[in-house]
């Protein structure tokens, strides 16, 4: 890092001692309408700057906006960083900012005591307090006394600040979180100058606002620097983190680009049919800026219009793909059907959330690995990946339209809510280094057959509308292999739903084999897939510092799996595999491999914790023998 | 869009033979389907377009089996969702000729929201809705346009679903092209195909059609030829609404906007006149729920407007929008919004 | 159909406070959705029904939440697929009073096939669309009644698709009873939520609504306390179509069939009548189109004609084929078709 | 039997031998004109009257109408019948009756050689046999010498005997296939008068044609009897069949009659919501033959309109059910999530075929198990059972409709094209015998909650509208427990997750043990599902016979499985699973108790035969070892 980044650029307070901290978890939390988001983003990127590794967790509320000061209304965003490497937004916050009672209330639980508690008392009025569902108010009635509370009127503060620059009380209003957000750059000795020119370019629009954000920012700041409550600042210094150009992206962001750029790669115009849908919906409002990269988004009445308009642009020679979460893939079952019979590329991205039916819509879940794998009528095959974090989104899209292409067939993308919220710096990609996907739209009519096949991949000739001489007909009946004529013919179905099957089964030779993290061999194998990434790595981590003998294989590619997975679980005594969802990868893996793996099975719509894991695994470790499908997580029930 | 081999097939070379694929005709033995199949096989060579040029999407029905025997690009996909994989097919390659087949099952029961959706995005294709009053693939229930109180397999003691009529569906649904004929009137079934085919948007065309094994006769009433006269208004542009074997009949309008039939010897004025290309739909409505026997029942083109075509506003948006947006080259993607470098 | 235990809710003395359930509402502060369930909670005590023998129906959006806030029986179904689910109750038991609450998405999107068959069918139950002209839950893209052009989440550049018409769908597909209100205009929304209820079959009511978060002020050029007089017209049974501030303007047909504004001081002879119960819908359908600015758009009643209700001929069936078909006792059940003993 | 019936009463033919058989297969053949279905109908009802046990499989083409004479318009109807207990409709016919050349290029390839052989030659003329894509006529050029071939110009046979009656060329045509069935009466030593009546019965509106038929069925018995050549009659004897009173019944109609005697026993209105499908449909076209049982079928515009109207019955307390094959279930995945968070009884019958998309849509298949327990988004568990036989279906319809109101809960009934057409003789139960299904309406608004539990089922209480002051609100969104708010918290979310599991698990208590037919234990068990139950019964007899040591455990409860399934596993050293899939069951039985079962997959769209069953398992029982999915049936691919 250069040095002029390396250490806050502003005077450090006379006699305040800075103490160097490893790891810091510090989580904002406050009303919709308190801008806690745009507070925690802010400090991410500074964080950023500052070299530390990092990892965020955004919690807002239900998708409509409750009333201001209510419980249904709070939001909350953590940030995680470290001068190690960072895994996961961190178990429990060390700082929790609380904007008002209610953020306080739904809060304070996560808190470990001792923690740090920052109150903006100025909206600790009663009215707030019931609303939080207080009978008193926590400030006075020393329910707070075992964390390290600095209850500051934010608020009237800010309002101080701000006198005289003709804002409304709204307006005024509007700009605490930079107050708050100034508070920690002191606590954590980051510089105020590039914060500032961020600022000013947020809100170039309206100048006016933007000065008034630095104000309440520079307050803040200056609160911590010349009152005395604090007792010390912090300093985390940078993490050992590959060179290169990073960016902040989120795993819908990084799912659209990397379906761009896949399309980009395989100079082809890409087609995302969708029905919105949370939390999949920002993948389409990502996409249709890309207009000019030859992008077409179809928004569709509905989800089954929308997959199989993308089926009909993978016909008419684009990569079609559409995206959608839980409830809109069972209504695609059947048009996956279709493509599967008519072997054409498709990309489905599902990405999942808390069910079942409508469930939890902006809850995190795992759910839906079996229902990619079986919800359809009959034998009908595709193929399934799972990025493992949000950067990782980028690049398995590309992989699932690699494998689209090359196999013409449907592959199931399966994101989650956590991934596709969650946001992690991701270390962006040589362009020189992507390599190109292959695409050749068959043209000779010279002994052309439909469902001519490639010896190698199975795969059929991808022939598009405009190809002269060589018109044909496919459809949703069953096909005689290669001329692809309607059959009814017994022996000819049977080879065809083994065809089918085979083809999905061939992938695995062009897939990488799955990494184990840890030893090759060992007492326990954690196999994990999806965004248990971080969680999972981060124990095992933590485990073998423990000295136990512990790995993980995290699969990213479900169906077909990774040629070596059969050896790696031979080679661990026990098998645990931590799932959001009652045990599907579990079912996989045991029906498959005849392992006695056990499940981790939490369904509560959020995350894994480190600890649950490690809780798990330290059971297990102690050889206790248990039924195969027991499972239990943070709650039993 | 899409790279594309030239065509070796000249379009103006093309006669009906071209238009016949080698699969056989699965039909039962007497059934309308034939006779719209060959209208369409003989109309096909007048679009002057080639062969891969054309392509037809259907659902699943007895109609839907159509794209097997017409000798151009065909997609025989799920049940009433034909329309939306031409949606797909046609926003891809806008240069493409597509049509859709479809039938009163597949169109209007299972398919009936993609159908409505796509005359309202005025997608460019052609939709041919072949009406035979039943289900007939699945050997005879009810359809959506089945008459109230007709006894089916489904429905012994007689239909309680009043039945939609696809045109007043078409019209409310704001389609541009809105027409209809009948499979046994092939001259007519030949001209109101070739207003489909020259139509730019989505043209939709309902089509009588006998079910001879499971819904006979079902249009026998109107169509039949020694009652047509009477029983049918043939619409032509710019005349007057006459009908009648001696074209002794007429449609006027009553003051309070209703329709009426009226006796006229020679005389049509005060009659209404057919205006196919007017913008307010009111009349165009108005003709599509004439049902006899009070009324005589319009064929032919009721509705015909040019609106910019969904496909037409999406390569539209592509034009302007690409210089407007700088490069768009991996570069530019990857290493946009807020990026820090790390050394 | 169902046996029922005796209503112990007195419907006479029920009153608004009867209808507010427990729930606390969750919708943006400023919803135009809270202006209609307070109407709604208004109008029910007047409709004299008991609580237990009403049902609200509803998909998925904002306006689908309405049911937890109304304390009769609710489902809070999937989405676009209330009318089904209403429907299977309705014909189960005929007595309920059943109501559908929907969006633009909800019902025309991914639900529109199942709302057009429900008024083909002419279900008996009421069927509020709450149009805010964009998906509200789900933070804001285009829905089937955004305009042309519009720019939302989903559509940055404008959207292309051309907005269906909620009013003309619902008469094209044969609804016996179409309407429309607006939020804010409580008296007149009390009012043909009355009719609604009044109606036997289906009543589809398209209520403007404001969503304040992501469309905000969508109906705000027609319906503006300060501009309705001029953009709305306001319709009643056997008056004539006048509007305007100062009530001098109103509508005429011209010979061809088509509406006109004209200016009137008084003398309203030639104008159209309003009349909501004639059969022929070309009238109708003419009023659905009128839109701003060359025409006002209609609010009220549109239509309103009795037909037989589906659930009424379904009982109507039974009512008439059970005697007719002699025992149906399990023994007669099984015991039928060709038998044959062995010893 | 009585003694009349026990022999035929026509005199027997003075110089012709009877001998006497123990089986006999018979098939019918001809063009879909030809009226093979009734022919077969028809002497299945005598060989029923006869007394002997049988089973009978129609084979018709496709749903549309073919060109006459055409390969595609072939129709054909075979019946098995024995003096002993009949399993199948047997693997190959003994004697075929082939109408026309496309019914013999057809069918021939099943007759093994030496086999009985009666075509009419009047029409094997050049066109027909042209049509069937023969270059040359089979009975001239030697093709057929291996059969003992009897060609007779029925055609011809039966004008001559209609002559005078004043019929139209058309309808003396029609009457072809009496003369066949008289034939045949004649052979296996069938009395006349029955049939006679039965005739005059089926015709009774158009008594002309009745009696053509008749003497059309004349003349073919007595050609029989005058002419000198068939060297001898047969005569099957009397089967030793359970006393009572048959009815012939296919398996559609049974799960119709099943349905409707379910809700009778409940007291409750049926309401039925389809949407037309093959091999679905005729279970709309029975049950709506019932409106007088207070039995409503609805016709929807799609199959997710029928469910949903399906539920919206059971809300309002009716028992909603309704029917449809794969694609329509793929359809209605979403809504199954609906009735599983609602908590409410529902019953989807699928009757499957062959597949994926359109697929075959007339053939049977058993590829939509894994849909049945996984399609549907999130973790969404029903109950799944599935009939093994034509009656059957009968019992387990009924079961259906029991569990789904008792656990209140959907139930999946999984039936298959082979038994939707397929026919066997069903015994019918005492009607007193059947107990009631016991329900209770919630009426009592005291202590009222809408998910209070029923502490032995788990089942929520089943209140339905109308009710007054038990007013409340249910829908897709996750409910908290007890109360039914709606509910975002974690924990309650993982409770109700797995309440809703235990649920469907419960059930186990109240579904009988799995049968075994053989010994408890052994070489070698044999689990089979569905339709295959015959065909796997009747080699385990063969095998048995051969004296191995095999078992066959069949399971008409697959979600969840009888309580003594693991134990049974147990006790065999191999367990084979023969499947119309590419390994359904095969894949639960791995996964839930970790047994190294094989399967044997056939996927043609057509029933197993005994003989492919047998091969595989005395492959197994020659105790080589085989990788855990290989798989291998009649083709290998
Ligand atoms: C999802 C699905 N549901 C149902 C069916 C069964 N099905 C096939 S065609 C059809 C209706 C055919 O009627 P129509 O569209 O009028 O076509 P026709 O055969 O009369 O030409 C039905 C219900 C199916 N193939 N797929
Ligand atoms: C099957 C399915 N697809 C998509 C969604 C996501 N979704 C919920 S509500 C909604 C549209 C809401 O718009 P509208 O019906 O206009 O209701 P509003 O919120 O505007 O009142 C969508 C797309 C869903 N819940 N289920
Ligand atoms: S069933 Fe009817 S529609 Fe279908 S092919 Fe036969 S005659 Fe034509
Ligand atoms: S998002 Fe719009 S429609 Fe939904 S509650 Fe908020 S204001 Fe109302
Ligand atoms: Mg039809
Ligand atoms: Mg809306």
């Amino acid at each position: 890092m250069t040095d002029n980044e390396s250490t806050p650029s502003t005077p450090v307070g006379p006699h305040r001692p800075i103490s160097e901290l490893e790891t810091v978890v510090v989580r904002f939390a406050g009303d919709s309408g308190d801008g806690m988001q745009l507070t925690g983003t802010e400090f991410t990127k500074s964080v950023a700057h500052e070299g530390s590794d990092l990892a965020t967790f955004p919690d807002f509320p239900g998708e409509i906006r409750a009333p201001a000061g209510t419980l249904a209304g709070v939001s909350a965003y953590q940030i995680h960083f470290s001068s190690q490497k960072v895994f996961t937004p961190g178990d429990q916050p060390d700082v929790l900012v609380a904007m008002n009672p209610a953020a306080l209330r739904i809060n304070l639980p996560d808190l470990p005591s001792s923690g740090i508690l920052i109150l903006n008392t100025g909206t600790f009025t009663r009215p707030n307090i019931e609303k939080a569902g207080y009978t008193s108010n926590p400030i006075e009635d020393g329910s707070l006394s075992k964390y390290q509370v600095y209850a500051i009127d934010i608020s009237k503060q800010t309002s101080l600040a701000l006198e005289g620059m003709g804002l409304t009380a709204k307006e005024v209003g509007r700009c605490k979180n930079f107050y708050a957000l100034g508070l920690m750059f002191w606590l954590y000795t980051h510089p105020t100058e590039r914060e500032e020119k961020s600022i000013r370019a947020k809100f170039q629009k309206n100048p006016k606002i933007a000065e008034a954000n630095i104000a309440s920012f520079r307050a803040g700041y200056n609160y911590g620097e010349t009152t005395e409550i604090f007792p010390s600042r912090y300093f985390v210094p940078p993490a050992p983190i590959v060179p290169g150009t990073y960016r902040h992206i989120t795993g819908n962001e990084a799912t659209a680009i990397g379906l761009v750029t896949a399309a980009q790669l395989a100079s082809l115009p890409l087609f995302y049919g969708s029905y919105p849908i949370t939390p999949a919906s920002d993948i389409l409002h990502t996409l249709c800026m890309y207009r000019h990269y030859n992008v077409i988004t179809f928004q569709a009445e509905d989800e089954i219009a929308a997959i199989t308009a993308a089926i009909g642009a993978s016909y008419a020679g684009a990569i079609g793909t559409t995206g959608t979460s839980g409830p809109g893939l069972a209504l695609k079952g059947e048009a996956i059907g279709l493509a599967v019979m008519t072997e054409l590329p498709l990309v489905i991205v599902n990405v999942q959330r808390g069910g079942p039916s409508t469930g939890l819509p902006t809850k995190t879940e795992q759910a839906d690995l079996l229902q990619s794998m079986f919800g359809r009528n009959s034998e009908c095959p595709v193929a399934v990946v799972a990025p493992a974090t949000p950067g990782d989104c980028f690049w398995m899209a590309i992989e699932a339209v690699r494998i689209a292409i090359r196999y013409m067939c449907p592959v199931i993308y399966l994101s989650d809510g956590y991934l596709a919220n969650g946001a992690e710096p991701w270390k962006l990609p040589e362009v020189a280094s992507l390599s190109k996907i292959p695409v050749t739209f068959r043209t000779d009519p010279q002994g052309f057959y439909p469902y001519l096949r490639d010896p190698e991949t199975l795969a059929r000739p991808w022939v598009i509308p405009g190809a002269p001489g060589l018109e044909h007909r496919i459809g949703g009946l069953e096909k005689e292999n290669i001329t692809g004529n309607v059959s009814y013919d017994p022996l000819n179905h049977e080879q065809m739903v083994r065809i089918r099957a085979e083809k999905i089964a061939h992938i695995v030779h062009e897939i990488p084999e799955a990494q184990v993290y840890g030893d090759p061999s060992g007492d326990l194998l954690i196999v994990g897939w999806g965004s248990t990434y971080g969680a999972i790595t981060h124990a095992v981590k933590l485990l073998r510092q423990q000295g136990h003998r512990v790995s993980s294989m995290h699969l990213r590619y479900l169906n077909p799996m990774p040629a070596n997975v059969s050896q790696v679980l031979a080679s661990f005594r026990r098998v645990l595999v931590p799932e959001m969802n009652l045990g599907q990868l579990l079912m996989m893996l045991r029906a498959q491999f005849l392992v006695d793996a056990v499940g981790l099975c939490k369904v509560q719509g959020r995350p894994f914790k480190v600890s649950e894991i490690m809780a798990r695994a330290e059971d297990l470790l102690g050889a206790h023998e248990r039924a195969a499908f027991a499972t239990h997580a943070e709650v039993a029930s | 869009m899409m790279p594309q081999g030239d065509s070796n097939a000249c379009a103006a070379k093309l006669t009906r033979k071209d238009f016949i694929s080698d699969q056989d005709v699965r039909w039962c033995p007497g059934c309308g389907d034939y006779a719209i199949l060959a209208g369409m096989q003989r109309m096909m060579p007048e679009m002057g377009v080639p062969r891969e040029k054309v392509v037809f999407v259907s659902g699943i029905g007895c109609s839907s089996r159509f794209p097997y025997y017409i000798n151009t690009y065909g997609f025989h996909s799920i049940h009433g969702r034909a329309p939306a994989v031409a949606t797909g097919i046609k926003i891809t390659q806008p240069d493409l000729s597509v049509w859709v087949i479809t039938g009163d099952g597949d169109g209007l029961s299972i398919g009936g929201n993609h159908l409505i959706h796509t005359m309202r995005r005025n997608v460019d294709m052609k939709i041919l809705l072949f009406n035979n009053r039943i289900y007939g693939l699945t050997k005879g229930q009810t359809s959506p346009t089945s008459e109230l109180g007709m006894k089916t397999k489904s429905t012994p003691l007689g239909s309680l679903d009043r039945p939609f009529n696809p045109l007043s569906v078409a019209i409310g649904a704001s389609a541009t092209f809105v027409a209809r004929s009948i499979d046994i009137d092939s001259p007519h079934l030949q001209y109101v195909l070739r207003r489909a085919a020259e139509h730019k948007g989505t043209a939709f065309v309902e089509i009588y059609q006998n079910c001879n094994v499971f819904n006979d006769g079902t249009w026998e009433s109107v169509a039949d030829k020694d009652v047509r006269g009477d029983r049918l208004l043939v619409l032509e542009h710019g005349k007057p609404l006459v009908f009648g074997k001696e074209r002794n009949k007429g449609i006027r309008m009553r003051p309070d906007m209703s329709p009426e039939v009226v006796e006229i010897d020679g005389d049509t004025s005060g009659l209404l006149i057919h205006d196919e290309r007017r913008q307010d739909e009111g009349y165009h409505f108005m003709l599509s729920r004439l049902t006899s026997p009070q009324f005589p029942q319009p064929i032919g083109v009721l509705r015909a407007v040019r609106e910019p075509t969904y496909d037409e506003l999406i390569t539209e948006q592509g034009r302007t929008i690409i210089p407007r947006s700088g490069k768009a080259d991996l570069e530019t993607l990857l290493y946009s919004g807020e990026t820090w470098v790390v050394q």
